[in-house]
């Protein structure tokens, strides 16, 4: 296993001192989601606003290790201002990079080919937590948590 | 190709003395043999890795949660699974199948419905549905049996009317009729019903394909194909056991528990509380692996070959003295020769076989219906796999003639 | 008397280098390592007497048979039960729990009804109550907590009123808290209760006696002590096990079985359907003859010692900055030590320490319903057996500085 | 493990060839009791008449190997006359004859002295059986059944 360094990258502790977007906005008027990661007892709270069919509004609470601090101040900063589709897209790709079973069997992940290609940025940061395994999980849940609160808008 | 001359010596119990004769293991029915990559792969994890699952941020938690999950994924493609999420780990079969009706049915059958099961169940695919039905007051219906052994399917649109759940055995453990799965699951499809398999007795020896077998859940168990005792598995579609409530309640099972209440984890999590068989599953992934590494068309041709031999040299030998219950053709079944030799009573045959070494089972199969329908109390029952050969047969066949003396009435 | 000098020796993963660090194991309140007289016993049973138990009549067969039931008696007698009929093996604990729901609380629960469990309850001894009470819609209780980590018993007649059963842990996973069990036994006793125990970190850690507790049913796991992943353990009083509905149906657990139902064995195979963890038990059964040869007493004796060293070490090294949950007497506490330092979260603090070959857990422990009564969503524990020593208690203590820098905030 | 001889002495296959006391009694007014063994299959059904407290008549049907119909047969003839509490006597006789757990813990059968001591006869015979562990049910199968029915008749 390879050391710390590829884990606790200097942006991500930056992210983790530092959250962006930390709070909660009333809801309603704000959607409100929340998720557990049932390994370590993480826990995240996103409320978000939505004007024309983007994300006009976000804020992360909850509670857990840095980097699912880190993961979900950095997923903050980056899908505000972006449609919904934009978003949906940015998720599938940090998904995708957090992904060790690409050769798992039924995999929806390897026959899709991106529609479009963001610029991760800060996100990049987070590739190391791949050589982890245990700690994919902190670092997606932030992701599958407002994943789910999208969906539930649709139903 | 057929299986290695030398695959005797891949089990280490194989070259046991008993009662001075070299083992000759005639029992793999009840329980096989295990190869010693097998006995390796539990000894290498307690040795190296040993450590609880799931929730370690550590190093040899992480790797046991490795080793563990990637057997599932084995296990998964083995039997043509479409994700690892549908593979749940149990304790064994029996298991297996008391989550079938707990969840499954606890949700869906009640007075008026029916569960249509066949005369050659084993007590698993019964009992579940026994004590369920006692509480809930839905109908058992059984398929019955040809004079050789078949399911006899003449009734078979009558019997399914109503039905909710067909829950079949896709290889007898006592008569090694192998049933036509895919066909009476069809029907079932058509009126509406769901489909387990109880697969036991048939992914240890023929080439497993879930969705083949037009199955929706299947239950087998972990110490029948060369993997551990303590490990079973039920595989379901994934929708379906999505629907279904949680069975045993505790850790792991659980996104969430709050004083009011909890919320239940993801597949296959879900339907897997406390600690699992860590050891076991990793050593039924081994099993896996050294079964594939056969070939399991191989080792079905080798126990149709078996078969045959065994059914040839019997009636070579004995004629109308000895009888083997379940159909003659020996592609239509597995290796398990359910024999009455003489009045000789499975019991007594099996105590004298024991003196020359060789093991078979003696009793009910854990089919008592079975039993009354056959007329019998008991079989002797001798059953194959990879590891038997011709000599094995010879061995049995020559020992049964003075058991005949001794009890002769 | 003492442990031996050289335990570790006797298991086989502490010589495991981890990150180019001999491995420092201090999550035995999750999983124990395994002596190799443990894993040695069941490679024997593989490889001389592998078969299927109770209804084999050859020789291997009978051996299986026979070193299944004489660990039955030997774990009897380990924990003072007055028959071996009163040991029912399940897979886990988590099993044993839901055993006991299912079938004694299906039977005597209902609407106006009460059940009291704790504050400090793993999920295995919440969650099935849960899922039952949902269904029958008795009411959960729960005994609180003081601050310093004992369970507050001041209203405790008040909450008794209309109990029916009281399941409580004889040792937190979490604190490390011993409670009072056999104060509260008679309580609940005097009140018409039945009382369940978690001894799952409590038989692995003190000499047991299962009458002394005052217990009426008790639920524990091999794997927590020195035993084989895949085996828990059910015991109970002969006539309440008698009165109990069986859990699982299938084979073993019948007398017989008819088309129109069954007649359930006697015990403790009433409780065991399907093929049994037949390697596990008789792996447990070492485990407990490993236990015995080093004395519970003195393992007792030394996990304070060992306790009270780590906790002076902590407090002499780190002052303010480290905070460990429960009761602050060693005597009053098992080596389980749930850790606050600084403002590092439990989950990165776990990872940090893995950089040196340090195993401790990070996580709710399953047990969020006291977590949120310590107000945190996580720690980090680090528990202690017969194996570890100073050393490991200097490793962990020179680790934690260099993550305390890391993660300032 | 011991040679087939121990087992099956040449009188347990006499009894099994030759059945005594074969058959089923009506019932009412015959007392009525049934056992199995789920080891095996075996199947006894007794049948029998008491008068002033002692066993006048008695029979055995049901199915099973040479050792529960030699046990069965030989039980049918040693209690057929026998006052209740002898045929008690004589079953705990047996059974402890039978037991190879005696050290067993909290077993009763090591703290009782026998009230009055049998010749047990040709019951003798099947002492060979104990070495052989998992026919100790065959042989007292038809005992136990016996036992459970005299048990029913005093509830
Ligand atoms: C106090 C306590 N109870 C119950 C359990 C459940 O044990 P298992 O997961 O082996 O069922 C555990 C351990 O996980 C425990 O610490
Ligand atoms: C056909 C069949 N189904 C189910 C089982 C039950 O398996 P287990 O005892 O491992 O639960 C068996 C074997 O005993 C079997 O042969």
């Amino acid at each position: 296993m390879s050391g710390l360094d590829d884990l606790y990258k200097e942006i991500i502790l930056d992210h983790y001192r530092n959250p962006r977007n930390r709070g909660e906005l009333d809801s309603p008027p704000a959607h409100r989601t929340e998720g557990f990661n049932p390994l370590c007892g993480d826990e995240v709270t996103i409320t978000f606003e939505l004007s024309n069919d983007s994300v006009s509004e976000l804020r992360i609470a909850g509670q857990g290790c840095s980097i699912s601090q880190a993961s979900a101040s950095m997923m903050s900063a980056a899908v505000k201002g972006k449609s919904l589709e934009e978003v949906r897209e940015l998720t599938r790709q940090f998904k995708s990079m957090m992904s060790i079973h690409g050769e798992e069997i039924g995999s929806e992940a390897s026959d899709l080919t991106p529609k479009a290609v963001f610029e991760l940025g800060d996100l990049e940061a987070l590739r190391g937590v791949v050589k982890f395994p245990v700690r994919i999980k902190c670092a997606t849940l932030s992701w599958n948590t407002l994943l789910t609160g999208l969906g539930e808008l649709e139903e | 190709m057929s299986l290695p001359r030398n695959i005797k010596e891949q089990f280490p119990l194989l070259s046991q003395v008993v009662n001075n004769h070299q083992i000759v293991y005639l029992d793999s029915a009840a329980s096989s043999q295990k190869p010693a990559a097998v006995i390796e792969a539990m000894n290498d994890y307690y040795r190296t890795i040993n450590a609880n699952v799931h929730r370690g941020a550590y190093e040899i938690a992480a790797q046991a949660t490795e080793a563990m999950e990637s057997a599932r994924s084995r296990i998964a493609k083995f039997i043509g699974a479409s994700s690892a999420n549908e593979v749940v780990f149990t304790k064994n079969a029996t298991e297996s199948f008391n989550l079938v009706a707990r969840s499954w049915g606890g949700q869906h059958l009640s007075q008026g419905d029916a569960v249509l099961i066949t005369d050659m169940e084993h007590h698993a695919n019964i009992v579940p549905w026994q004590i369920l039905s006692a509480e809930r007051g839905f109908e058992i219906r059984w398929i019955p049996l040809t004079v050789d052994g078949h399911l006899d399917l003449t009734e078979l649109d009558q019997l399914l009317d109503g039905v909710k759940m067909v829950s079949l055995t896709a290889m007898s453990n006592v008569l090694g009729t192998l049933n036509p799965v895919r066909k009476i699951a069809d029907k079932a499809h058509e009126m509406g019903a769901l489909v387990t398999v109880d697969a036991s007795q048939y992914v240890p020896h023929l080439p497993t394909d879930v969705q083949d077998l037009g199955a929706d859940l299947m239950c087998f168990t972990g110490h029948k194909m060369c993997g551990p005792t303590g490990i079973g598995v039920l595989w379901g579609r994934e929708e379906i056991l999505d629907s279904m409530p949680p069975f045993l309640g505790g850790g792991e099972m659980i996104l969430d528990v709050r004083k009011d209440g909890f919320t239940a984890n993801e597949l296959p999590h879900k339907f897997e509380a406390g600690t699992p068989p860590i050891a076991e599953i990793i050593g039924l992934g081994a099993a896996v692996n050294f079964l594939e590494s056969l070939g399991m068309a191989e080792i079905r041709q080798h126990e149709i070959r078996l078969t045959e031999y065994a059914m040839n040299s019997l009636a070579d030998r004995y004629g109308e003295d000895l009888r083997i219950h379940g159909p003659k053709n020996p592609s239509e079944r597995g290796g398990v020769l359910s024999i009455e030799y003489r009045d000789v009573h499975p019991h007594d045959l099996s105590q004298v076989l024991d003196q020359r070494g060789i093991c078979i089972r003696a009793g009910h199969h854990c089919a008592k219906p079975l039993m009354k329908e056959l007329g019998v109390g008991a079989t002797a029952r001798a059953s194959l796999y990879v590891y038997n050969d011709e000599s094995d047969i010879d061995a049995l066949i020559d020992a049964l003639e003075p058991a005949g003396e001794m009890f002769a009435l």
